[in-house]
């Protein structure tokens, strides 16, 4: 799986790219920590533009991540889901605990505002 | 037992990259009959979802397992997906479909939960030590709207 | 013998419409490694020709005859593909892979001819009346040009 | 497999879309033969611009359409290949018995000019 990952601020900004199925879970949960601890990031968002399907492997690695950032009182958000990834996403009911942006910038926006 | 019109059946190494193979071919497939987008994309889910079970859980994720999914597309325009492991089995059917039961401590346990809401009809048999079937039925045209 | 690092074996009913799945099929097992597009639309020539084959040639078009295709990853980065059919067989098989060569009036006979061009390597078994073994591999990363 | 069909004076302009195999050829031979026969065409373009795969089986397709075309001293010829679909019509040695046109367009008016 290909991730793209920016640092804006103390936000992490990573982009994966195809299907969040196990195989791929596997190396964001990997990369995603390492950039975490590297970078020095408070919030995470997860740019999902670019994800074409997801499973609940993919779903457990999202949530993996949202569990760490927060319990070190950050923030994780979702950005750009596509319909099929969305219905996906809400049907496990993530909507009820991080916030699903329709686009990238909007969430950066939103984040930056709170964070200050 | 309707009859079946076609089928494919396949074998593979319990690995995590044949998943995606799984999931094309399931969509292939599928594609005999002519469903949107959002039908292929829960039958995708649907059969990933199952596929990996027998993998992570079903095998304990040892490579040397073997998955099989059987496909058919039966009279009346429905598809059936067959997905079976020789693997360790399930010793409470009923409680590992509950949503949110996993015996993984960082799995989400809605595995059973998608494949249920993306197909008609799920059934699940296993036997603990000798392995798990799981049949998974599509009637086409779907029914709107989840 | 090559060690297998991964494999995927599929059976199918002898229908035209699952050439394109067995296609699909391979270009996905095939991206385990990093082939670039040509490569990727060479295998699904040859894969098609062959599963066509068995389906014109080996069972005469009926949709009972069943298809096998098992790929494996060899070590050394080493794609096989084996399609087997139990059909009607190949007299003289040495003949049959001359370009041009054809028992039916309306094809080409280029069958043989395109696998052998697409792939590194092509070896043909087959007995009247018992069926016809093909099986072909491709070694990663292709040698360049045609 | 879709196929588009559209006559320009006598030549009948065909255009496959998808993957040209043993399923999409029989749907082609047929849909091609009848348009010839209902038109009254002389000539045959297939434009190939929406093909993504061909084999034997689609080449023997267009093989026989050239073999009726011509018994009855029309031209066919094919346009707009892709380079994956172009090395399988060059290794067939298509391209010795019919012109390969670039672009639907450029065959067109070369068809009608030699036609007139
Ligand atoms: N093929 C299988 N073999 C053995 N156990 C299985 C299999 N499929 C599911 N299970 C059991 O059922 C539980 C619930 O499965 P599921 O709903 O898919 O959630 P998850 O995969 O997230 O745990 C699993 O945690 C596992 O204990
Ligand atoms: N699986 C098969 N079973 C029986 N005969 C076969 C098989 N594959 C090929 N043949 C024979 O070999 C000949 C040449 O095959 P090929 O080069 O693919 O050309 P074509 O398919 O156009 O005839 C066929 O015409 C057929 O007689």
């Amino acid at each position: 799986m290909l991730l793209d990952m920016e640092l804006k601020g103390n936000i992490l900004v990573v982009r994966p790219e195809g299907e969040l199925d196990l195989t791929a879970a596997e190396t964001f949960r990997k990369k995603v920590d390492e950039a975490m601890a590297a970078s020095g990031a408070l919030h995470l968002l997860i740019a999902l533009e670019k994800v074409e399907f997801i499973d609940s492997s993919g779903l457990g690695a999202i949530l993996g991540r949202y569990k760490q950032v927060t319990d070190r009182k950050g923030r994780v958000a979702l950005a750009g889901a596509s319909p099929a990834v969305r219905r996906v996403l809400e049907l496990a009911g993530l909507p009820r605990i991080m916030k699903l942006y329709r686009e990238e910038k909007e969430a950066l926006r939103e984040m930056a505002a709170e964070a200050s | 037992m309707k009859k079946r019109l076609n089928w494919v059946k396949f074998q593979f190494a319990a690995r995590p990259e044949n998943i995606a193979l799984a999931r094309v071919a399931a969509a292939s497939f599928a594609s005999q009959l002519d469903w949107n987008l959002a039908d292929l994309d829960e039958i995708k889910v649907a059969v990933s979802e199952a596929v990996s079970n027998a993998i992570i859980h079903g095998y304990d994720r040892n490579p040397e397992g073997v998955v099989e999914l059987e496909m058919s597309l039966l009279e009346g325009e429905v598809l059936e997906f067959i997905v079976r492991d020789s693997g360790k089995g399930i010793p409470d059917v009923k409680q590992a479909m509950e949503p949110a039961f996993s015996t993984l401590p960082d799995s989400m346990g809605l595995g059973f939960t998608f494949m249920q809401s993306f197909m008609d009809e799920l059934e699940v048999e296993s036997s603990p030590g000798r392995g798990t079937t799981v049949t998974m039925r599509k009637k086409f045209p779907a029914e709107a709207g989840v």
